[in-house]
């Protein structure tokens, strides 16, 4: 076992995978890159992050496909190529490029199965970076996965650390459905223990990050950072917090978070997307439905604001839900149990 | 004519097939008991007769919203298609795709759709499929004139050119994308001089002529299962029906339908061709028609009869697991 | 004053919009429709749906425009309209379709104001078919005002019925900001009394369709009239609602809702659109937070399950919330507290 | 030549602006005081300068991820500008924007775009404000040669054509999308053969050359002026740093961009082009350098010193009223 980043998980779970199974193919702008430039393409880029790199070494040209800036094109081929015998792996740059080709994945990818009655698989996985804090601005900033986790027939993956990467990379190729990667790019130079070897961590399976009884906190990708500095700091002042990370938002792990919810009766939702109906409301609706005879104070949301991502650095560290926000809302509803 | 006796008939055959189906469909429609949109092919089976003529299972198709055509002639059943249209559990789909959705992997039918223009980028997909798994297929994307302009379309043109793929893009340029006519809502008014943007062959054919269809995907599949990448077909001719069952079609004039109909109709015209040629007899021709009639009749009497879906089947294959 | 259907409701809007503001104009495909047809287009078309029928012969080609089948194109020209001096409405026949012009929605019309830093106006109206009950299958039956509402920069407009289609309209067009109107597709025909002259509708202003003190029904769109016929039922079984139509889920007139929830104690949140992160989360989690400590009984959420739309019509009848569905719902808040 | 002494010294200005302004950044940029992702325009100031120079106040243009170079073009304020890409209050949109979204809609520049391709339908926009409200304007959308390839660009050309707006669409070939060759992503090659696809006249001129450009860009400004409807013009030349600062570019040879600046570059080929002509003495354009480089050293400073955004800025501007 070693320390790697969780770039460097996801280059392995890639190429762990496209050893194991040949029909594994990998295709996106820049993914092999270089292509049809004067230099040697072997050493080329790999993506601007470098996620794909030394892919095209391996693999070569019929595995690892470079594309056109064509979103719609690749992303829809992707569905196309996996209902007739391969299982591709799409990269499309920042998830807000979706805008592009929304009507691919909404209307064709998590439709198709339920539409033909079954008789189509779809074992695809579209990889997109996302979140704020790069100084990126209002188009390269945005999280969304609210918006896929809301349509059937997708799922949701949004792994907060290396080893869960390469874990839910893994599970997300070899799934025969449709899934969403999503990967922080704030996150992507963080480092922790990733087994050499291939390993699944399953979709669908929340893990409790810190166990506790006092308040539950449910973060979401690298927001689950935000929870564990807060509990950390809660711990002195004597609050126990159990932080949990879902992994994944679709399917999610109801049972996990209500099992916890109905043990610590307080709930904290964290989510980095915007703040109407996104995974911090699913998640709240979620407990004081299933779970409001436990519930000893207010579900809390912490959330952005209702604003687009600012360019400015200090109105963005504003706008990004802290670990000083998440404390302050653990607090509020432990001050409201006692007092009440 | 290059095509023996039994692709001839097989031609016919589809042609009378897709005929007898939509416009029975038109028949029953009124009656209210078909639910949903329905969109009717008649007036354009050599289209997807002889594109289809090239094509067998390994080989894919996209559709379109108007995809019956397509379905017969890429072989899918027609008491599924029929049982599929009317929502019961015995449809191609199981009643959850309905007319605009059917579908049939098993036949290289990727489906109808309901997004215009949509299919193309499919058909990138399962073209690369072909030509990564080297099976020798290729894959066609039907498309409207109006479904021509949007910009998948064009992106995935560029992606199999680039990609030099087997894929093959036939556009039907039947005259209106709903109530617009084609020449105002295409810039330039033909599609075929797309093709030279993407680099790749274009044809233009009369859609009503079966043999000149068959020849340009001659041209076009051999192409593309030669490895030298995709190809642009259109085809040119005009619906018989509204743009969905119950358009008033007020914005076309009710004398361009009787129009086609007597003058450019393609089973006539292929029954003139193959006549003065002295290929088929007029018998065999009837013969074929009357079974296609007693086919759709059937199919139609088995559809109303069948049962709707078990209320489980809500729930059932969104996922493979979840 | 004189009944009028919903239809009928939205083409008057447009017509009085038309002529009190020549800056107003009206595109999408066949509005006018016919276009280089044979016949006459005077009395063409107006849209499939015929909702902008007769706007064509008022107000010619200049100002009522049909487009090619090219929503991304004619979309993103509403953004660079409505910033240099027109105030367009255009027409996406079905929300669906909007997948193809996501980017444009998404990352202009809801952005450029705030990327601007506030040096642009986007006074444009987005109107769209939405809604199941039309056996049209997957791609064509969505609701989809979550995944607008989820986004800061648009507003999101969700009428009921006649009165509020037309006055909602007249305010969406009058409105600076970007406005998505949504207009449920099974309610086309629905009739009421629609007064003739223009008025305008509050975006954010929520109507409480029927006061009542036991449970608080909040329903979006279509499901408002599912919620009137539950709570008609429910008086004769002694149980009083509180009837809540919200008439636009962004803003959200969070205030009425919450004044209801801590008048009545009790919540259910009805929505026809997907379940995960939807409008009854949004509004569930609302209450959770907000109103805890006034709630007697778990927040209950009526909402189709997480599936596609399907085909067959026994199928799509059991996906769409219906009247019996909501009353059940009361009923188990109702019981819940007594029993508690 | 067709220009007057006064057009040429402020082409060249405008040259000389960007040249610095950007040459300035990859310096700043190194220092780690720039936040985010900043694409530079050097080497393609000719483009900018040739297409701006027929247009006013009332034109719009809508820019890319590397739009500096069009904003100075349009006489945007670079020390507003050059605060904005530092993300200060003073910025031209309050540092809310940041580089990839510099906007200032009073000079008519519609907003760099993060989205490849986007600003082509924002364009047909406010032609058709242009063409509507009659102001005579004409509105002007650059994009890349990787854009050129996006669903939105084509369906934007198509669109402009269908309602013969007064629209241009420069794409700005610099033979590459991020690190994928142009000729490779391109299916053809050339951007300028898709103008015929939508019936719209084509104009392919070298981008090192102000004069081409700006000559290409006299007939399309002509005749949209004139109601006739839009044109296309594919500039070719290549940038002089990486995709965005930080790009390694180890997909081109260093001796690429030695080569472009020894012998191609637009400014150098300017001076002898009105040295030779006689036109105008070398003095009076190193005066305009010496200016540039003054200008743009102070806002530098300026955007140094400036203060940061108001926390109450975070909220503000979402709506014009919520
Ligand atoms: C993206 C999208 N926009 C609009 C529609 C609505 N619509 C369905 S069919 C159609 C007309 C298509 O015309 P064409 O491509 O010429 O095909 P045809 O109906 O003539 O076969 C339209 C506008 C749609 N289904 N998808
Ligand atoms: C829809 C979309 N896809 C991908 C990107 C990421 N991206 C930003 S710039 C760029 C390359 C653009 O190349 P080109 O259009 O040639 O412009 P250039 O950078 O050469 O000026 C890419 C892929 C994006 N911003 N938007
Ligand atoms: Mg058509
Ligand atoms: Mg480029």
């Amino acid at each position: 076992m070693a320390s790697k980043s969780f770039r460097a998980a996801i280059n392995e779970a890639l190429k762990l995978e496209m050893r194991r199974d040949n029909r594994v193919i990998v295709l996106g702008e820049d993914v092999a890159g270089g292509r049809g430039g004067s230099a040697n393409v072997e050493e080329a880029w790999g993506g601007p992050f470098g996620m794909t790199r030394g892919l095209y070494k391996e693999f070569g040209a019929t595995r690892v496909l470079d594309t056109p800036i064509t979103e719609s094109a690749f992303v829809g081929a992707t569905a196309g190529a996996a209902m007739t015998g391969l299982r591709p792996v799409a990269e499309v740059m920042f998830v807000d490029f979706t805008g592009v080709c929304f009507d691919q994945i909404m209307n064709q990818i998590a439709k198709i199965r339920y539409m033909f009655g079954g008789k189509a698989k779809l074992p695809l996985v579209i990889r997109m970076l996302y979140g704020a804090g790069y100084r990126a601005g209002a188009q390269h900033s945005q999280c969304l996965y609210p918006i896929y986790t809301h349509l059937p027939g997708l799922k949701v993956a949004v792994p907060s650390n290396p080893h869960d990467a390469k874990g839910l990379l893994i599970s997300a190729i070899r799934d025969d459905d449709p899934v969403l990667f999503f990967e922080h790019k704030a996150i992507l130079g963080m480092k922790g223990e990733v087994p050499d070897e291939a390993y699944e961590v399953p979709l669908g399976k929340a893990n409790i990050v810190r166990a506790g009884k006092d308040v539950t906190v449910v973060a979401i990708g690298r927001m689950v950072h935000m929870a564990e500095k807060a509990a950390a700091a809660l711990a002195k002042e004597g609050i126990d917090c159990e932080v949990i990370d879902p992994r994944t938002t679709s399917p999610l792990d109801t049972a996990a978070i209500l099992a916890s919810v109905r043990k610590t009766g307080r709930l904290v939702a964290v989510d980095e997307a915007y703040p109407r109906c996104n995974m911090a409301t699913d998640i709240a609706a979620l407990a004081a439905q299933e779970a409001f005879g436990s519930l000893r104070a207010p579900v809390r949301m912490v959330s952005p604001p209702h604003v687009p991502v600012p360019f400015a650095a200090p109105l963005e560290d504003l706008y990004i839900p802290n670990a000083d926000k998440v404390a302050e809302a653990v607090r509020a509803t432990v001050k409201h149990t006692s007092s009440s | 004519m290059q095509q023996s006796r039994d692709q001839l008939l097989k031609a016919y055959r589809v042609m009378s097939r897709i005929r007898e189906f939509d416009e029975r469909l038109h028949v029953e429609f009124a009656t209210g008991e078909i639910p949903g949109f329905v969109h009717l092919y008649a007036g354009e089976e050599a289209v997807a007769a002889g594109i289809c003529a090239h094509l067998s299972d390994r080989d894919y198709i996209a559709s379109t919203h108007r995809g019956h055509g397509h379905c017969i002639a890429k072989d899918c059943d027609v008491t599924g298609m029929m049982a599929e249209i009317y929502g019961k559990a015995a449809g191609l789909c199981g009643g959850k795709g309905g007319s605009m959705h059917i579908a049939d992997l098993d036949k290289g039918m990727m489906g109808a759709n309901g997004i215009v223009g949509a299919g193309t980028a499919l058909v990138c997909g399962a073209a690369l499929s072909a030509k990564t798994l080297g099976t020798g297929g290729v894959a066609v994307a039907f498309t409207g004139d109006g479904g021509s302009n949007q910009g998948t379309v064009f992106e995935a043109m560029n992606l199999a050119s680039v990609w030099s793929l087997p894929a093959i893009f036939v556009f039907e340029n039947n005259g209106y994308g709903e109530a617009t006519a084609s020449e105002w809502a295409l810039a330039g008014g033909d599609i075929v001089r797309r093709a030279q943007a993407f680099a790749m062959p274009g044809h233009q054919v009369d859609g009503n002529d079966y043999f000149a269809v068959w020849d340009a995907m001659r041209q076009a599949t051999e192409r593309a299962r030669a490895g030298q990448g995709p190809s642009l077909i259109e085809c040119k001719m005009k619906r018989y029906y509204g743009h969905f069952e119950g358009d008033t079609q007020n914005y076309r004039a009710k004398e361009e339908i009787e129009t086609l109909r007597a003058e450019k109709d393609c089973m006539k015209r292929f029954r003139a061709q193959v006549g003065e040629a002295g290929l088929i007899d007029v018998a065999a021709l009837d013969a074929i028609d009357a079974e296609a009639k007693a086919e759709i009749d059937a199919a139609v009497k088995a559809a109303k009869a069948a049962p709707t879906p078990p209320a489980s089947a809500l729930m059932t294959d969104v996922y493979a697991s979840y």
